[in-house]
């Protein structure tokens, strides 16, 4: 069973599946997200991360189980792809503010957490892809909210940049104390920063804390062994059988 | 078999019935209720127009998708249409035909007030641009006697075995056309220093006939609103000629009238209706048309 | 003249403090034939009231409403862009009406009077209708301007953060279907529907916030009425297309100073 | 029957062919307004013309491929969207026309007869014009697609991969004002208009690649209009609305046979 | 200078600038692409690397300076950014032969390159973020043109496809001997496979091979000393002086 912490439980998903148009995108998905975790998502491209965060905040409605929200919960989300249309006269300040208010101080700063302060009057739409990144994580922190939800917050975002991003979402939690969902490739520095690690191939294949994760097979599967250093395995509790090819295809039935 | 006749609008289908009585039943194109401004065509309608022997109708100012049709299609009838954008075809029979004036109308002599005179100038100089001839004629019974004339050959020629008939209506119609004629020409005696504005200058055949007093109208074209001086214009005259009646028409908005009603305390708004949308197409559609405009201003007027 | 005018001015200097802020949104939204769509559909509106013996308003508000929930059910998917449902609508009610209108005599329609309605015939009661329009229609607007600016933004946003987007669409089209269906009987659907679109896009190249274009292009709809009505005074010219005129006039100009400081640069 | 109906028949299907592949692209552009926008436009070609004592067709046809080129010019900037830039264009032609017409007295246009253009009452000379039309129109479209669809996608990725987009977009906007210039005179702006973004609207729940949403969507008009025209001679109903409401049924089972589909899986 | 090699040069840009709304966003940029080369373009998140390489290949006008292209040349491009419209509807196979005509079998193998052979005839609107890049990169491979402009092609790749796409592209310079020029963040794999660096930010701050340019003062200003193994310093010719928060920050004048 993933280990629940102590802490409150802020959303829980029990047996959730998602099929659009015919095609299997999620199975039997359970998931709980404690207060002040950092959970990791992990999978290969098309493997469901951004249609399981779709579904746990509401976004889109799963077609099997259900989701429990604690009430009056409050979401920070950073989609993976955005595009913002031209008509629209909108700066940087603007958009953080968007769904909540904030003053330019405050704004600023969050800006300087993610090191583009100064574009705080550039027009949205001429931002460099890093910057609009840098942005919008800087958005979501503003906002303070239960739970932060990142799909891919280092994508596009330079070098230097993706280091420190990690470390200050190590700091968001122990600062606001929010939970922090997030999605993302690199193996590297998920590893180093993250509570609860969960390999998904439309269904959960392994999750756990990232030590035992790492030396699931159907992780090595996925991902290879280079990040397999040594310790406890995770076994997960599925009421089907593995054998080695299962989870490393992108066909899993 | 008997001729096959399309007439396009009510009023003249109505002088039509009354040439063809005992030989044939004219058939109107467009329903009392249908707009042959804006109307587009239906099937029956195009079946009717290409059965027909004979066509009659305005012109292209008046029947636009009539006229589209016309131009279009080779017809095998014989069109019947008294006059076009360059004046008179050859039928007229003492058709008299009067061009479209300017929005604040101008007046005959004796009723002039000398601040407008200039009016009368402006209408000769657009006198020969290309579409100013007022298509409204039939609201003159003299004017609807020369179209009866002028149908009556056409039939004549094109039917020569009913020759007597055609003589024998066109003398009753003739005879009953004077008797209404002198009738309205009673009861609108007394209407006719009697000053009034229109939303539309439709009617000035009407007008022109019983010399009544039209001073103005709202709109040249009921698609075109007036400019606010014109409107100023209008009110300023209504007041200076004291206008007790504004005439509007059951197909547009009487909204301009309101506004001109709101600074002459004593006005009312009366309705004409120059096409006869209330009526029942066919012989006495005509007479009852004009009977009921002459009714529908003394009742304003009076 | 002021007398004769003052009523124009008022309505229009009234209007274009709805139209201002609630055009903004139909050009970002897509929607700039919003009230075209209106217009048409009021046809069959005044069919229907008038074979069901309603009220001619109530016919147009009860259609111009189902149209815009119908809108807002159609932009669920996404395939069909807002100005391709807006013409199909529009298109479609249009047909409807008029084939009604073929089978049932005696029903006369003034669609001329619906799109060119005209400022100068506005009365007291007019002035009322706008006043209360008005009076519910900005406080509404301000109420949902955040909400709805945030589902402009991007809908999957907004709604993971907390805001109810169904509600909050639905009681914007329904406040641009009433808007303009209330409107378009006083002023016409050209002068409405041309205050909603052009001030906003002239007002898109000076302001840098959302909230600027929308005081902007009320700033710009104000005075294209005053300077509309006052060159139709002048020139004894028809006062709606006056207004949208010099609408146009602030658009191209609005154009041609943004293109000539680009080239300065 | 056929006899009196073949040349509505004929003139339909052939625009039909037009109408589906280049109504496509105004969707997928979001330029469905721009039927409207030419009919707007022809009051002040009409206008225009009568003034300065020219042809009336070429009148239209110089008015809507100034248009054409001014909305191709605008384009380049982003931040007004197209449907925007329609509605300006379109209510300030408009807007122009009747200004320039209230100086004219005497000029009559008819601009219903525009808009509700009538398809009985075309003749053999309407047909060879359409004829003309869809044999320079069509040969020219199908010589656009590729690298036209390729613009649709990304303006960018077309430019760096050798298109030259200037040019491809100037034929494609010149090609439609064009021929909603002249199948507007025909059979009217609404059923061009119609014809031009509701079968391509229907045909999106059912096509997966462009060339399908052309092909359906022709299909689609097609149909529509034989259907229509049917319908309209059987209850005796007026012919262009008959045929939109023939296309909106189209679209409407389309989009209730993919709500299904989807609701079963 | 930049080694010029003895290949035939494809794209020669003379002291590129670029300024946008009183702003520069490329100064005195001076590049010269031969065939057969890979030039990776490296800098932090708005230095102007997408603007740079839009100037190369003519979406964007310079302000300043030429650019020549070799007569004819095709162009494979592969954006940072693209969305496309749900109204339109396009499966992969026809997203591939937007602009040039290719077999579905070549379709599929270049699709298979990729690792998304399967997504042949998906509607390209449904795809994930990463299946959408690796499409788009099969796109770009399919065309076999002159040079191949890839902006942050591994972007949103799950990890293994990362590794496996820079495989590809060194494997794609011999088999197609077209150029290839690149923007990424990853500095581990871009130092493995690439003939030249340049670092960007604004200006060009140091280019040449990535040995030398790893040793460069100015790259280890701006990516930290862990890429700086141990090689000879290449200098770079300004005709101004930089002291060493130069290149760092974002304003460089
Ligand atoms: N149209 C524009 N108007 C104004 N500024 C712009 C415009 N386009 C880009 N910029 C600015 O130019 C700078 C360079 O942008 P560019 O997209 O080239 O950066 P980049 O190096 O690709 O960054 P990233 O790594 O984040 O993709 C950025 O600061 C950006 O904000
Ligand atoms: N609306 C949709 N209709 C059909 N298929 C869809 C839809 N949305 C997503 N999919 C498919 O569902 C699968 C999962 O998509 P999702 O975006 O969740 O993947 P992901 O794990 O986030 O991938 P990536 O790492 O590339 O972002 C993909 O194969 C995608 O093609
Ligand atoms: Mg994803
Ligand atoms: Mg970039
Ligand atoms: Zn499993």
């Amino acid at each position: 069973m993933p280990s629940t912490s102590t802490h409150s439980v802020l959303l829980h998903a029990k047996d959730i599946g998602l099929t659009i148009n015919g095609q299997s995108i999620l199975e039997q998905v359970n998931l709980t997200i404690s207060a002040g975790e950092i959970v990791t998502i992990v999978g290969p491209n098309g493997a469901g991360k951004s249609s399981l965060i779709k579904t746990l905040i509401g976004i889109q409605k799963p077609t099997q189980g259900r989701i429990h929200r604690k009430p009056s919960l409050t979401i920070g989300y950073m989609p993976q792809k955005l595009s913002i249309d031209d008509s629209l006269p909108l700066d940087v300040y603007r958009l953080m503010t968007l769904t909540r208010t904030a003053s330019l101080d405050d704004a600023v700063q969050a800006l300087a957490r993610t090191g583009v302060e100064h574009l705080i009057h550039r027009s949205v739409q001429n931002l460099s892809g890093g910057e609009f990144q840098r942005v919008m994580l800087a958005r979501a922190l503003l906002a303070k909210p239960d739970i932060l939800v990142l799909d891919e917050p280092a994508q596009g975002v330079d070098f230097n940049g993706e280091v420190e991003l990690y470390e200050l979402i190590q700091k968001l939690r122990t600062e606001l104390g929010c939970a922090i969902v997030m999605v993302s490739h690199d193996l590297h520095i998920v590893m180093a920063a993250t509570d609860q690690v969960i390999c998904l191939n439309k269904h959960i294949c392994c999750s756990g804390h990232p030590e035992s994760v790492s030396q699931h097979p159907e992780f090595t599967q996925l991902f290879g062994k280079e990040f397999a250093p040594a310790l406890a395995v995770y076994t997960h509790e599925h009421d089907h059988t593995h054998d080695l090819g299962d989870c490393g295809g992108h066909h899993h039935d | 078999e008997s001729l096959k006749v399309a007439v396009s609008i009510s009023p003249l289908h109505s002088l039509v019935s009354h040439l063809g009585k005992d030989v044939f039943e004219p058939s109107l194109i467009y329903s009392t209720d249908q707009s042959p401004h804006s109307s587009a065509l239906k099937p029956s309608q195009l079946q009717q127009v290409v059965d027909a022997d004979v066509l009659i109708w305005v012109g292209e100012d008046l029947e636009q998708s009539l006229g589209r049709l016309i131009e279009q299609r080779a017809l095998k009838s014989t069109i019947v249409q008294l006059f076009d954008e360059n004046g008179l075809t050859g039928y007229e029979h003492g058709l008299k035909l009067l061009e479209n004036r300017p929005s604040l109308f101008p007046q005959q002599e004796g009723l002039h007030d000398d601040h407008d005179s200039h009016d009368e100038h402006d209408a000769h100089e657009h006198g020969h641009d290309h579409g100013q001839l007022d298509p409204h004629f039939w609201l003159d019974p003299l004017n609807a006697i020369a179209f009866s004339k002028a149908v009556a050959e056409q039939l004549i020629q094109l039917d020569p075995s009913h020759k007597d008939n055609y003589e024998a209506n066109l003398k009753q119609l003739i005879i009953d056309l004077n008797i209404l004629n002198r009738n309205i020409h009673v009861e609108t005696a007394g209407l006719k220093t009697k000053p009034f504005i229109v939303f539309h200058d439709g009617f000035q055949y009407f007008e022109a006939t019983y010399q009544l007093n039209g001073i103005g109208a709202v709109v040249l074209n009921p698609e075109q609103p007036p400019g606010p001086k014109t409107l100023s214009l209008l009110i300023d005259a209504a007041k200076n000629y004291s206008v007790t009646c504004l005439f509007s028409e059951p197909q547009y908005d009487a909204r301009y009238l309101n506004v001109i009603q709101s600074k002459l305390p004593f006005a009312k708004i009366g309705v004409i209706d120059t096409l006869g949308s209330k009526l029942e197409p066919g012989p006495t559609l005509y007479f009852e048309l004009l009977t009921q405009l002459s009714a529908s201003m003394s009742e304003c007027l009076e | 003249m002021i007398d004769l005018l003052w009523p124009a001015l008022v309505a229009g200097s009234l209007i274009s403090l709805l139209a201002g802020p609630l055009g903004s949104f139909l050009v970002w939204r897509k929607m700039a034939y919003f009230g075209e769509t209106m217009a048409h559909s009021g046809l069959l509106g005044i069919t229907l009231a008038v074979l069901l013996n309603w009220n001619i308003t109530v016919g147009i508000a009860l259609i111009t409403s189902m149209l815009a929930l119908l809108l807002f059910a159609l932009q669920h998917q996404h395939r069909i862009p807002a100005d391709t449902l807006l013409g199909i609508m529009s298109h479609g009610s249009l047909a409807l009406g008029m084939l009604v209108l073929a089978f049932s005599t005696q029903i006369r329609t003034d669609l001329t009077g619906l799109l060119f309605g005209d400022l100068l015939s506005v009365g007291s009661s007019d002035l009322w209708l706008v006043a209360i329009i008005i009076t519910i229609g900005l406080p509404l607007l301000i109420t949902i301007w955040k909400p709805l600016l945030a589902i402009t933004v991007n809908e999957d946003l907004a709604k993971a953060e907390g805001i109810n987007t169904s509600l909050i669409k639905v009681v914007f089209l329904l406040l641009v279907a009433l808007t303009i269906a209330t409107a378009m009987k006083i002023v016409g659907v050209l002068l409405i529907t041309a205050l909603m679109i052009i001030p906003p896009a002239a007002a898109r190249f000076i302001a840098k916030t959302p909230e600027q274009m929308g005081v902007i292009a009320t700033i710009i709809a104000v005075l294209s009425v005053w300077l509309g009505i006052s060159g139709s005074w002048q020139f004894d010219a028809p006062t709606g297309p006056a207004i949208v005129a010099m609408a146009v006039v602030f658009f191209v100009a609005s154009v041609a100073v943004t293109n000539l400081k680009q080239k300065v640069n």
